[in-house]
Order: C-alpha cells, then structure tokens, then sequence
C-alpha cells in the first residue's frame, strides 16, 4: 500500500492537481460520450414514437434480415 | 407620375436607344418591348435610380429622381433578374428580412399570408437553395404582396413561371393598377393586363 | 434598420457558419503552423508571439472582407438595400459592426488560448486580449471602405488588400507593440489609447466613406 | 462450426449480435478498469525519478495508443465501405470517429498535464505532440465533412475518402519520436528494454490498455447500433421491432 | 482535354489576374509583415525566415483552393464537364496542374526575392526556391481532394481548410526543415527527396481520389 | 432510344413523382410538363446521369445508363437552368471552351457561323458579363449548332429569349429531330414543335 491515509492519496506528493486533473478529465469525457449515446438513443426513440426500452426484449428478429 | 425625358444608353461603344420620352400617370403600365439585347433592362435599371442616363432626365412628381434620392427609394418596388434571395435563408425569412430591408417590417402571419398567396404553401421553413426555379421567382415576387410602394419595377417577373402563377402575378398587378399604383415591366410571354392607362414602348 | 442589418447577417452567419469558423480556423492555423516551421525553441517562440497574433488577425479579418458586401451584390440584395429609404451610412455601420461581432469577437476571445500554447506570461495575455479587443473593430470599419470600394471590379482580392493594409499598419505596429511593451515591462498605456483614438476616428468616419464608396461602386 | 460472418454483414443481423455483445464487454471493461485503476494506484510503486505524476501514465498511453489504433480501424471500415459498396462497414467507420477522438483528446490533455511537472511547460512544439494534435484535426475533419454532409450514402463516400487519405498520419506520429530528436520519451516504457520500468507498472498500463480496448468496443458497438436505426427506420425488418416495440 | 483544361484555366486567370495577383499579394503581404509586427532584429528575422516563407506558401496555396472547382460548380460548368466523355481524373489532374501554375510558379519565382530581405545566404535561397518548387504541386494536388470534397457544402470554406492541413504539415515541415538545414550547414538531401516522394505519390494518387470525390460530391 | 422504367424522386422528405414510365425513340420529342416544383429538372438531371433515381432505371439502347458511363456522356447534350458560361471570356471563347470540353473540338469559323446563326453577330469578342439575360443564354444554346450528339435534353432553353430566338430555337430543334435525334425538354411557354412523334409527359 503506496498512502497511509486519504489525504495523502490525494495530493499525490504534490502532483495532485496534475493527477487528478487528468483522471477528472478522462472521466468527464467518457461520462459525456455515455450519456451523449444516451441522448441520441433517446431522440430516436422519441421519433418512433414509443418509450420501450430498445434492450428488454430483441430475440427473435434475427429471422426478419 | 414617372416621367422620362429624351433618355438615352450607350453601353460600351453601342449606343442602345436614345430619345426616349414617356409619362406615367397613376394607374398606368407601361410595358417595354424589344428584341434581347435592346435596353431594356437597362432603362429600367436606370429608372429606379440604379444607373444615371447618359442623356436626359427622370422626374418623379415632377423632381428629377438624382435630387430625390431616398425619397423617391420609398416610393418604389424593383423586381430584376437577379432576385436578390439568399439561398442559405428560409422562404420565410428572405422574406421579411427583404421587406424590412426595404423599410417595411412584417409580422411573420403577413409573410406566411403573402407565401401561401404565391403558392408556397409548406415550403415556408425550407432554405431558398432546395427550391424549383419557379418557386425561388415566386419568392422574390411575394414582396409585392406585403410592400406599399406605389411604383412597381419588373424586369420579366413571369420567367419560370408556370401557368397559374403567371395568372396570379396579372391578378396582383390588376389590382395595384386599380389602386393607382404604377407599374413599368418587360416580358417576352404575352399577357394582357387591364389597366387605366397602358402605354407600350418599343425598342430598338 | 441597424438592428436588421445586424440580425440578418448574424443569422447568415449563424446558417451558414462556416463565415465565423473559416476566420476563427485560419487565424488558429496561422497562429499554429509558425512553430511548427520555426521550430520548437520557447524563447524564439516567445518573443515572436505577439508580432504572430496579430498578424494573424490582421490577415483574418482582412481575408473575409470580400463577403461584406460581395455576396449582397452578387444576389441582387444590394441593389434593393440602396434602393431603401434609409441612411446608407446606417447600413454600412450595421454590417461593418456585424462582420467584428461574427469575424472580429472570436479572435479575440480565442487568442489567450493561442497565447499559452506559446507560453506567453499571464499580463502579455491580458494585454493581447485587450489590444485584440479595440483594434478589431477598426479593421472591420476600415476594412469596409476598401470592400465598398473594390466591389464588383476585376481583382476585387488584391485591391482590397491593397487600399487597405497601409491603413491597417499602424494599428498592428501599436497592437503588437502594446503587447512587446508589457513583457518587457515598459508601460503600454500609450500603445492602447492610440488604438483607442484611431477606433473613434474610425466609427466617426469611416461608415459614411464606405458609404459614398458603395453608391460609385453600384453605379 | 464457425460462425457464418456473411450472415452478420447485413445490418438487421448485426443489429441483434452486437445487441447480445455489448452487455459482455461493458462488463468485461469495468472489471478490467477496477483491477488497472487499483494496480496503478495500490500496487505499482512510487516512480523514483517522477514521483508520483508518473501515474498519468495509466490513462495517457492507453489514450494514445487508441487514438492511433482507431483511426486505422476506421480507415479500414471506410475504405471497405467505399470498395464494396456495403453499407454497415460505413457505419461502422462513423461510429469509431467520435470515440477515437475523445481519446485523442485525452491523449494530448493528459499529456499536457504531464508535461507541466516534467517539462515544465504545457506545451511544446514538438513532432509527436504535433502530430497527435494533428491526428484529432484528422477525426475532426472527418467529423465535420460527414456532419456537413446531409444525405448519408453522399456521406459514407466522401467521409472514407477523407480517411484513407488522412492514413499516411499514422506512421509519421508513430515514427515521429524516432526521425525528430524530441523531448517526448520513447524507450522509457518500451516492452523489451524496460528494467527502469516496475514490472507492476507495466502491469497495470497494460490492465488499462486492454480496459479501453473493451469500453471502445462496447461504446462502438453501441453507436453502431444507433446508427444502424437512424439510417434503416424505413425498412421493413426496422418497423418489425418496432411492432414488437423492441426498438423504441 | 488535359490541354483545353488547363487551357482555359491559364485563360481565367490571365482574364480576371485578381487569382494570380491575390494569392501572390498576399504571400508577398504575409512575409513582410512580419519584420513590422516582430520588430527589425536581422539574426531573430533571419532564424525565422524558412519557417514564414513557407507558412506563407502554404497558407496562400490553401486560401486559393475553394476557387478550384467552385466556381465552375455554381454556374454550371462542372456539370458540364462531368457529363464529357472524357475521363475525369485527367480533367481534375489538368484542373491541379493548373492551379499550381497559377498560384504555385508565381510563389516560387517570388521566394527568393523575399527571402533577400531576410538576409538570407545563397545557398539558403537556392534551397527555399527548390524546395517551393517541389512541393507547391504537391500543395495544389492533396488540396484538389479538400476542395473537391467539400463541394457546395455548408462552411465549405473551413472543411476544406482542416481536411487538407493535416495533410500539408509533412510538407511545411520537411520543406521549412530543408532550408534550414541547409543554413545550419547539416545535410538537406534527405528533406528535399522526402518531398519529392510526396510529390510522386500525390501525382499517382490525388487526382484518382480527387475525381472519385467529385463524382461524391456532384451525385 | 431512352427508356424510363417506374422511375421515381424523393427530395427531402418529400416524393416528387414516382412509377414514370416512357420510351423515347429515335426523331420523339418529349416535353415535361408541370407546374412549378412538380420535379421536372430532377428528372431531368437523372435522365443525363447527374443524379440517380430512388428508384427505377434508365436505359439508352437498352444498358443501363450507370453501367455505360461515359458512352452514354458522349450521345447526350445537357443545357439547364444555369448556362455553364464564363462571365469573364468571351462569346467565342465561352463557345469554343464547352465544346472542347464536351468532346468536339470545333475552328474559329465553325464557332463564328453558330453564333452569327443564333444571332449573336457583332458580339463575338464581348465578354460574356456585359450581354444581355437573353443573349446569354443564346451563347447557351449555340452549342447545340455545333455538337454531333443525338440526345438533347433542355430545361427551359426559351427562358429570356424573345419572340425571334424563340423560332430560331424551335428550327433547330425541328431539323435535329427531323435527323433522327432526340430531344426532352421542359417549358412553360407555347411552342410547338413538329415532329415524327410527340409525347407529353404530365408530373403532379
Ligand atoms: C500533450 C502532450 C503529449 C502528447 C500529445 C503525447 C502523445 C503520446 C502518444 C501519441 C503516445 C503513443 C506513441 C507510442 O506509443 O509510441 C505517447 C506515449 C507515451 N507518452 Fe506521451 N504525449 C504527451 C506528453 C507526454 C509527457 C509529458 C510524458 C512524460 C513525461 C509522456 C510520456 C509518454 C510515455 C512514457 C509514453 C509511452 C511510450 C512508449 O510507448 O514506450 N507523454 N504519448
Ligand atoms: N461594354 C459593352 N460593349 C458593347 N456592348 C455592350 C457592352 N455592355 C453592354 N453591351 C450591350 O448592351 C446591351 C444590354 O442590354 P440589356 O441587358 O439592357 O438588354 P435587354 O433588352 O434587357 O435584353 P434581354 O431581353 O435579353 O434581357 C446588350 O446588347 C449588350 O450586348
Ligand atoms: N430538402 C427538401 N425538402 C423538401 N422539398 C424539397 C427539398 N429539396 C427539394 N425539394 C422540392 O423538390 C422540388 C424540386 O423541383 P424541381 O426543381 O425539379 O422542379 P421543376 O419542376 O423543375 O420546377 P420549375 O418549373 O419551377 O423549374 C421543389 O418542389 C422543391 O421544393
Ligand atoms: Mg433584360
Ligand atoms: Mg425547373
């Protein structure tokens, strides 16, 4: 174990801001390409029509190619 | 009262007509004539102020249209070949920006009342450049449903026209005729218009 | 009538885009290829960024005056806008102040980032920002005179740049040089208020020149 | 018996496979991305040159690797879209280029932020930084082309050739390290002569590498999906879902 | 075809000059701003000139390309020269080609010139020339693609600008790199023949690429 | 021999025509008609190859025209709404130009006989900017007098011309057809054209 407690764990000897700063940012784009899926899924779904969730239920179609 | 006085137009080493003179009362069309490549387009850039005469003089209400200047603008409508329409803009918008360009500004149920009119009916939110030719022409032409100038200048409003719409640009110059507007315009098609006063003049 | 002229040509903008992204796009390229030429040395990078910046405004700004009123006259909507009853003066200030607001506004505030890839220090950006800031809009109403005075003539391009990059000089000299000024920490103040004068003089007069331009040009 | 991949060229069929395949890769990314973010910050040691900012290290690489990787994954889906005319290969190219971007961006920004402590500045001109900077112009640029674009077959064509031009990036940033003398360090991490490098480092990069490997897969697959309604709603197998309100 | 082409092309632009006379203003205006805006150091100027002759090069080259195809586009002409029998990468090969002898011959026979006012050595200008020379073309063929591609598209202007950057980089850098290897008296041969690679490989592929983009974009 | 099968136009989301269904024989004469919008120039555009139909095929002498490519390019003369003209070359070199570029390289002389033929005498070394609307689309349309295709397609070629040109048009036309060519063409005007045979294809 590198940190003997939390507060050291996150100033990263100093480079906090530094290690942070990226892993924040990583985070915040791969949460952003999410839910921009997300909405883009939702428009469709609007213009269809229906509110189903795409997901639940889609086994049988390979049949209708 | 538009009044032309012993006009003429060189352009390069040609010169195209010369001692032009006519009177336009109110209510009056005058229609000019001419084989391509006559002038006429020419006069009628040069009697909405465009371009100066070589020789003679344009009066309105008896001014010369130079000392004029934006007063005579307020009193006048022109219509060219070119119809002034941006392609990246909505019919819509072309519409009223054009009017409020011109000084007068209109609400959207005046446009959309002065596009269905034309026949552009659903094409209201389309951008000019998807359209037909005859319905980018009916763009330009639906400024004279919501303008209030009295002098109206077309240089051949009925081009890539189709038949009902020709019909309908004769029932709206009818009735600004009938109101003691003014119209000046050319056209190769034939159309007959009932007017007051109509005066033709030849070309070439 | 100012108010239309400005919204129309902000909507223009707004549709077609590509006006404000191709002057903010070049001025970024201009501003990113040079260390890419010159080489990677910080301290040569340094002491050229401000003459950079602002050149690269300056070509940006001058490069999209052709469209202020080249597009207008090609489609016939000129013609109608100086058959208006209005002030062609008041046309003029309108798009002058719509090309700043859609070429001028992103400069401005883009060249802090451009300043830090060339690590400039936290002042020499402010300082940049600011010059960028008074000066822009006198390129746009400089600019509108020479785009009212070449408009439909053979070689519209050159002549425009032609007429007006003499004028254009003294503010990139002054702007530049506010900037250099502060990062060698004499006082700039001077630097700004004569880009400061020159703005007046320019809003005073250039709208109603551009003005008398563009009635010869239409002729 | 192998799996008939004909069968799943055509979008009705890939639409359900990738539906079945998209829960076991999210999974599959999470677990790995638990195991690479615990080994990168329990395990592997304090570096003794950088201290601890050396722990970019456990984003920006894999970041960077799949920044260039993508790019030629797409170019290849796009140029079979465009020589063989078939429509989901296209489909495929434009649902890499969002996700291929964003790890450009987090390359060069985790990057930066690297560079400040090491370097001590954000940003140098020099040839790999340059070239991953050019790399995102090039997502971007196919981006935009094909957003420019309004009818989508029109689309598919101009975006793949765009792309397969834009290959010849590729070795110039990866070779870049090797041609211009840079300040960007190139041996540091590499595999086969790395005893300055803790065996729990690498680890633990390579954890993060294989994680980003299966959130892009899952991701890609995802907007593949999408895509693959968007552009088919009018077909018959399309409406089919939806009487059965599977698609939406 | 290839002759009537190019041919025509020639023809324009000896009609309008403003294409020739633009492009080269503004690389002649790009160079010499900059001792103005920098300030009038020789070594700093003289350690900088590569890197802004061929900035300058570059950036003129790109700023010409939307001219390329469009015009011929909106009014028609290209419509009609897609329903020639003829084969198009030939038309589009004649339509680069006379591009560079347009936009390209004028930069290069200017660079020397420029590149005096920079104090720069012989051998230097000998080389700056060469490697304009070389990789102009290359300029205008990789730019034929961009500006085919992004054929009456919204923002045309800026897609052109970033599809094709990326693309020139490699040349502004060996091009630049060359002279100023050459200046520090290291060998340039390596650049020179790096560029002249690009240039065989654009020749053989960008007009093919070109023409498929033009097929794309007119469908 | 032009052949349409069930053919069929989306624009936008919006169908413009569909199941159109003609043949077009050696000496026919095809005239769209339509109102304003109705898709005339798309079909056009499709029957010379610029634009693909969503559905359907058209055939020319039996192949499909996609798979010919540039055999069928060679049999077909397009002239459309925009005229393809230099603003900045002159008559002659604008006439000169298109018809190299078409494939037919033709001398000065075969050039100055068309123009003087479709009446541009005297306006041979102008450039084309300072014409007049109607003798810039003759410049158009005197490349029809010197190509050697045999399939004409038109889209309104009598816009802006006047009452002469009109005839002129309507000669060259009747001898072209009279030879065995082709012709589809579209217009709103009047004019009638003899021919071995005459279809009217009426859209919306
Ligand atoms: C904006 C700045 C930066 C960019 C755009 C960038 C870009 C890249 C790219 C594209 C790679 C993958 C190429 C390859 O594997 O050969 C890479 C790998 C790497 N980068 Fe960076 N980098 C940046 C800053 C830094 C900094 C500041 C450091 C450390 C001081 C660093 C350390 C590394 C290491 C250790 C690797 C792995 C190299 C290897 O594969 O052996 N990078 N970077
Ligand atoms: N520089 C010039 N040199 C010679 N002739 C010129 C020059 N500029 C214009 N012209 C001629 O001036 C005339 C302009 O005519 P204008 O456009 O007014 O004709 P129009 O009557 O409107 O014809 P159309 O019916 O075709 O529209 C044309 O005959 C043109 O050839
Ligand atoms: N994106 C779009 N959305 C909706 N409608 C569109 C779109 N693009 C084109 N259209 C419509 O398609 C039609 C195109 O018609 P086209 O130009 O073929 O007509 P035309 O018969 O030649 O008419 P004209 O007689 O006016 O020349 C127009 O009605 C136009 O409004
Ligand atoms: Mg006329
Ligand atoms: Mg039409």
């Amino acid at each position: 174990m590198n940190w003997s407690n939390i507060s050291e764990f996150f100033s990263m000897g100093g480079y906090g801001l530094y290690v942070w700063g990226s892993y924040g940012v990583t985070l915040i784009c791969i949460v952003g390409e999410i839910l921009l899926i997300k909405n883009r899924h939702r428009t469709l779904e609007k213009q269809y029509g229906l509110t189903h969730d795409i997901n639940k239920k889609e086994t049988t179609h390979e049949t209708t190619s | 009262m538009l009044q032309g006085i012993n006009l003429a137009c060189v352009r390069g080493d040609r010169e195209l007509f010369k001692d032009i003179n006519f009177l336009l009362e109110s209510g009056g069309l005058m229609q000019v004539r001419g084989p391509n490549g006559s002038g006429k387009t020419s006069l009628l850039r040069m009697l909405c102020g465009l371009s100066h005469p070589a020789a003679g003089d344009i009066l309105w209400e008896d001014q010369n249209i130079r000392a004029l200047d934006s007063d005579f603008f307020a009193a006048v409508t022109y219509i060219g070949h070119l119809s002034g329409t941006k392609d990246d803009l909505t019919v819509l918008e072309n519409l009223q920006i054009s009017s409020a360009l011109a000084g007068m500004e209109i609400s959207t149920e005046q446009a959309n009342d002065a596009l269905h009119y034309i026949g552009l009916k659903g094409r209201e939110a389309l951008p000019v450049k998807v359209l037909s030719q005859g319905q980018r022409r009916r763009v330009a032409l639906a400024r004279l449903l919501v303008c209030k100038t009295s002098l109206w200048i077309l240089d051949e409003p009925l081009v890539a026209l189709d038949v009902m719409a020709v019909k309908l640009v004769r029932g709206v110059l009818e009735e600004h005729l009938q109101q003691g507007g003014m119209v000046v315009m050319t056209t190769h098609q034939e159309i007959d218009i009932s007017a007051a006063s109509i005066m033709e003049l030849q070309l070439a | 009538m100012l108010i239309w002229i400005i919204k129309r040509d902000l909507l223009l903008a707004v549709r077609r885009q590509s006006d404000v992204l191709t002057t903010l796009f070049f001025f970024i390229i201009v501003v990113s290829l040079f260390p890419l030429s010159v080489g990677p040395e910080m301290n040569l990078l340094r002491t050229m960024a401000p003459g950079i910046v602002w050149v690269a405004a300056l070509l940006a700004s001058m490069l999209s005056l052709g469209r202020m009123f080249s597009n207008d006259y090609i489609d016939g909507t000129l013609e109608q806008m100086l058959l208006s009853p209005q002030s062609l003066s008041l046309l003029v200030l309108g798009k002058a102040l719509a090309h700043w607001l859609v070429t001028g506004i992103p400069l401005v505030l883009m060249a802090p980032v451009l300043g830090i890839q060339y690590d400039l220090p936290g002042d020499a950006l402010a300082i940049l920002t600011i010059s960028l800031l008074l000066g822009t809009p006198v390129l746009s109403l400089i600019g509108a005179i020479g785009a009212a005075l070449t408009l439909g003539l053979r070689g519209g391009g050159v002549l425009v740049s032609l007429l007006v990059l003499p004028l254009y000089i003294p503010i990139l000299i002054f702007g530049a040089g506010a900037v250099e000024a502060s990062m060698a920490g004499v006082g700039f103040d001077a630097h700004l208020s004569l880009i400061g004068a020159f703005l007046l003089v320019s809003l005073v007069f250039a709208p109603w020149a551009a003005a008398s331009s563009l009635k010869v040009s239409l002729e | 018996m192998a799996i008939n991949w004909f069968k799943y060229s055509s979008p009705a069929s890939f639409y359900s496979l990738a539906g079945k395949m998209i829960p076991f890769f999210t999974v599959i990314a999470i677990i790995l991305l638990a195991a690479g973010l615990y080994v990168g910050f329990f395990v592997a040691p304090t570096d003794f040159q950088q201290g601890e900012a050396y722990r970019i290290i456990f984003i920006h690489v894999p970041a960077a690797w799949m920044s260039m990787f993508l790019y030629v994954v797409m170019a290849f889906w796009a140029g079979i879209g465009l020589a063989f005319n078939t429509r989901l290969s296209a489909m495929f190219a434009s649902a890499i280029a969002p996700t291929g971007a964003m790890f450009t961006f987090i390359a060069l920004w985790t990057g930066s932020l690297w560079g400040k402590p090491m370097w001590g500045t954000w940003w140098v001109w020099d040839a790999r930084l340059t070239s991953e900077l050019i790399l995102l112009f090039l997502y971007i640029g196919f981006m935009s082309l094909q957003a420019a674009i309004d009818d989508p077959r029109r689309a598919d064509k101009a975006g793949a050739i765009i792309a397969l031009v834009g290959v010849v990036n590729i070795p110039i940033i990866y070779f870049s390290v090797q041609w211009w003398n840079t300040l960007h360090q190139g041996a540091s991490v590499s595999v086969n002569q790395a005893p300055s490098m803790a065996t729990t480092m690498l680890a633990g990069m390579l954890i993060m590498v294989f994680a980003s490997w299966m959130y892009s897969i899952a991701v890609i697959l995802k907007r593949t999906r999408i895509i693959i309604l968007e552009r088919e709603s009018h077909t018959a197998w399309v409406a089919g879902l939806q009487k059965k309100g599977t698609v939406s």
